[in-house]
């Protein structure tokens, strides 16, 4: 199948290295766990929505490279966007994943980088981990839950 | 392209068991409806997966783990498409009997209530019986019986009148395996969708014969087995509507069901995961890819159309047998390949075992079909059942053999 | 016969896949606790299967069908024979999930009550944990985890605390596919007995690996797996006690498993029969039987001298590892040639994805073991596992390309 | 596998085409229904035993050759003996179908003639039927019952 080169790029081994955004927030619009079957692991997830934006999102847990370093990535390109503009990146990248959407940069910043994720399966739900976590914190706090729970 | 017997039973060549002999004769098998030979391409996938990629499914991070998925997974999306039905709908099982069972289980044992009712038919195989017995046992639910007609049809009449606001499920068989009928599903699933009750169609003798549309049919469940439609055994296949599967609860609990388990309870995976608790049936999952690419590189459609001149050619050539007795009806409409029939001079038993002397294989017995035999009024019948590899001549043989079967006892 | 590395892993040859590359290195198999690699005479038994002797079993009465019975039901001896058990306690299920998930359901669902309890162990498998959780929350029963120690042993003053009045069922791992660890079965079993509970052993992990004697060890119940023991996908065993089994209600409902069918209830067949409903794995039965007679021809004892050896290899040369976390014991005498372990600068994940790039399979992950996992206190370990076919070269292999996978990684 | 004429040899398609003891009794003491799941067959058995002894025997159902014509050759054999003696008798018949004991004419009669079902595993259970439904019946009137039903 693919090349590990293409899967451990340089720019994903950096954000695995030096994860952005890891910590906690202090008043959280919504917080959620989720957790990877395949391999245990998990990633907690707290985001602050403000007038429809999202102001602030932290994340913790443990995982391997990919799943780090992916949200990582979305850490960097989440805050500042719009709720529906958010959601509909993750689909984008969700579509990325399963070969469906072409990488593009506007829309996926640093994250283009896992493009190469499509050829190792196994390692599709180790990429999108964190983004469905955030998609789940913000369909809860459109919603209007304060904790999303599974 | 014309469709002949010509045409089709010339893929009897793909099939190496039936190049062998028995006592002496070349082999004339005609007992598909309890197992289907397999071609090549079936035997070499499963082989070749084996000596090549073989690795546990889904967990598997390295190479082979991925192609193993791979090869695995391509077996339900082969499966789904020949029936048509969505990817996640369609739950690998050890065989048809498990794929009843787990609705029986999983959905009965948990909502059927006393006073509740399962309705099925007089012409159902065992395995859509006792399945719904064992459940009405442990829930208080009742079985009840749609009738047969005398010309072998399902009697709609006293269907309908079964149907009624008790009904919690419909199951059916989609082709009775003795009588060969094709019951009209599409319209017995409206019936029971009438009285917000599910269907479920046992289409173990359909899919391997004919088209099946099950997004087109409207059933809430299929089940098929993968030995009747020219796969390997070890496998068969529940079908059913995705958003049904999401409210049940599972059935087997295992590894790979499951998204959690924590001491104090456990969450589930998703669809279809939810229900295939363990390793699953890696292998035939690849061979039944194979077989279900074998059929559709054929065609449903011209299965059917050779098999429905067939089961033509058999009734008539079969009638000519002084005195006797074919069950199912004569309308080739309503009928596949599958031919009961009884001697009033020779049990089925021995009409079985003294064609074997002629290389042919047919069935005798209940065929697992014990209240249609006492229906019919017989102990146990004898069975000739063909597929696409069948010609008309394999009928000429079992017709002789059948007289010569009748002199040896006679004496 | 001495038993060294070099007498036993030259058997390697013998297996067609492991002669195959991974991106260009050669296969370096560690993932049997996952599954098994098979053996080429496994591969033609089940190849000749279907191309001599394919026939449903058990009810045909032509030649085909008592031939296909008839290497079908050797698939029963020889498994009896490999574990020392009754024949007829032997039913043929299609993993060893089900065969759990038969006791719970068919003796647990029917039997147990409100404030009865079922033992099990922190360190079990989810099909050995799910299963008894689900019949808990039908019938009202309690689920006890007996805990683990720190150096990966079952805790048995802990078990011993558990095991009282109200115990049920005993359920326990024989040999642990995370740790490695043996459990002392035999001793359990007697503790089960001494309030009248039963004891069933996962012995997924132990048939493959060392001599296990059904009778000896005086359990009650026993679930295998076909594709960890050098055999097929498909196809698992229970094997219990045949008095038990007479008393026990039938769990899938079907053909086969019964001796009559009315409409108004169901009479059942002999043991084993009476739980194989539907079509068995009958290939699957029969490469079984090739895969149980190669490990007797080799000699059970051979084969866990080799992999006790082999242990030893792994736990030094693993050991070497820098900053290396090894789970379970490092006593030989208690454990099998499966090793957990976890790096503190790289994931499991990781681990499997960059060794593969040198040819080397192993597993990560929770090995759908995560209550364990969360003992160990960690999400995931990464796990090489071998069998009869590995070597210490082997073992090399995977050390050196850990060492490479972790300098990647630093960058 | 066994030559077809071993299966269907004169005697057995003599029994077959005339069966013995075919009927039913005025008293029985026991009477047994049994069926044969393989294929269908059913007997219908009713003995009288009387001092210790069996002093008729009738049968009826339908069946293949060889369970009627096995099921005459029992009627032929088992009046006149000791119960403890048929018993033996039922047994020796089951040791020899399966392989295990010599044909002995002294003991099974025509019976002997059944020896190349052996060849046959799938035909065991026809010829075994009424010979098990015999067992069942003097086991039933032994313990003192009318009528054994299962
Ligand atoms: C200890 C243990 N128990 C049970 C199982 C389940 O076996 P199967 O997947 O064949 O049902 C496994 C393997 O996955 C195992 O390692
Ligand atoms: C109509 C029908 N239903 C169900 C079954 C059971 O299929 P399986 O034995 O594969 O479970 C059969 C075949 O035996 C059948 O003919």
């Amino acid at each position: 199948m693919g090349s590990i080169d293409s899967l451990y790029q340089e720019i994903i081994l950096d954000h695995f290295r030096a994860p952005r955004g890891e910590g906690s927030l202090d008043a959280p619009t919504a917080s959620v766990d989720s957790n990877n079957p395949l391999c245990g692991d998990e990633v907690h997830l707290e985001v602050r929505v403000e007038d429809g934006k999202i102001a602030e999102l932290a994340h913790s847990g443990q995982g391997c490279s990919i799943s780090r370093s992916s949200t990582s990535m979305l850490a960097e390109e989440a805050v500042g966007l719009e709720v529906g503009e958010a959601l509909e990146r993750i689909e984008y990248f969700r579509l990325m994943l399963h070969g469906d959407a072409e990488p593009d940069e506007d829309r996926l910043g640093d994250a283009v980088a896992l493009e190469g994720v499509a050829k190792f399966p196994a390692r599709v739900k180790c990429a999108l981990l964190g983004w469905l976590a955030l998609k789940e914190a913000l369909m809860t706090n459109a919603e209007g839950g304060a904790n999303g729970h599974r | 392209m014309p469709v002949g017997h010509a045409a089709l039973s010339a893929c009897k060549a793909d099939f190496p068991l039936l190049a062998r002999e028995v006592h002496g004769k070349p082999l004339v098998y005609l007992d598909s409806a309890a197992t289907s030979q397999k071609p090549e391409s079936v035997l070499d996938a499963m082989d070749a997966y084996y000596r090549e990629t073989n690795a546990n499914v889904h967990r598997g991070v390295y190479e082979l783990a991925a192609e193993a998925t791979s090869r695995f997974e391509a077996g339900r999306t082969a499966f789904a498409k020949l029936v048509n039905a969505p990817r996640e709908g369609c739950i690998f099982t050890k065989n048809a009997t498990e794929a009843i069972n787990l609705v029986a289980w999983a959905w009965g044992v948990r909502t059927l209530q006393a006073g509740d009712e399962i309705v099925i038919t007089e012409m159902e195989h065992h395995s859509n019986i006792v399945p719904w017995q064992l459940v009405a046992q442990i829930t208080g639910a009742t079985v009840r019986f749609a009738s047969v007609t005398a010309d072998g049809l399902l009697d709609m009449e006293d269907l309908a009148g079964l149907i009624g606001n008790r009904t919690r499920m419909v199951a059916v068989v989609h082709v009775s395996n003795v009588l060969g009928t094709i019951n009209p599903v599409a319209r017995i699933a409206e019936m029971a969708h009438s009285v917000d009750a599910y269907c479920l169609i046992d289409a173990t003798q359909s899919v391997p014969h004919m088209p099946v549309d099950f997004a087109a049919l409207g059933v809430d469940f299929l089940a098929g087995t993968g030995h009747k439609m020219l796969g390997p055994t070890g496998i068969g296949v529940l079908v059913a509507k995705p958003e049904i599967l999401e409210e049940m609860e599972p059935f087997l609990g295992g590894g790979e069901m499951i998204s959690d388990v924590r001491k104090d309870g456990s969450d589930w995976n998703e669809i279809p995961h939810k229900f295939e608790a363990g390793t699953p049936p890696i292998a035939e999952a690849v061979g039944l890819a194979a077989a279900a690419d074998y059929l559709m590189d054929i065609g449903m459609d011209r299965v059917r159309a050779h098999e429905r001149e067939l089961a033509g050619y058999m009734l008539e050539a079969m009638s000519e047998i002084p005195d006797i007795s074919i069950f199912g009806p004569r309308d080739l409409d309503v009928r596949g390949a599958a031919v009961s029939f009884a001697l009033p001079d020779i049990h089925p038993h021995d009409i079985a075992q003294l064609v074997d002397q002629h290389g042919v294989s047919v069935r005798a017995g209940h065929h697992c079909a014990k209240p249609l035999m006492r229906c019919l009024g017989v102990p146990a019948t004898a069975r000739a059942s063909a597929h696409i590899y069948n010609s008309p001549e394999d009928i000429d043989v079992l017709v002789e053999a059948i007289g010569a079967a009748r002199s040896y006892l006679a004496g």
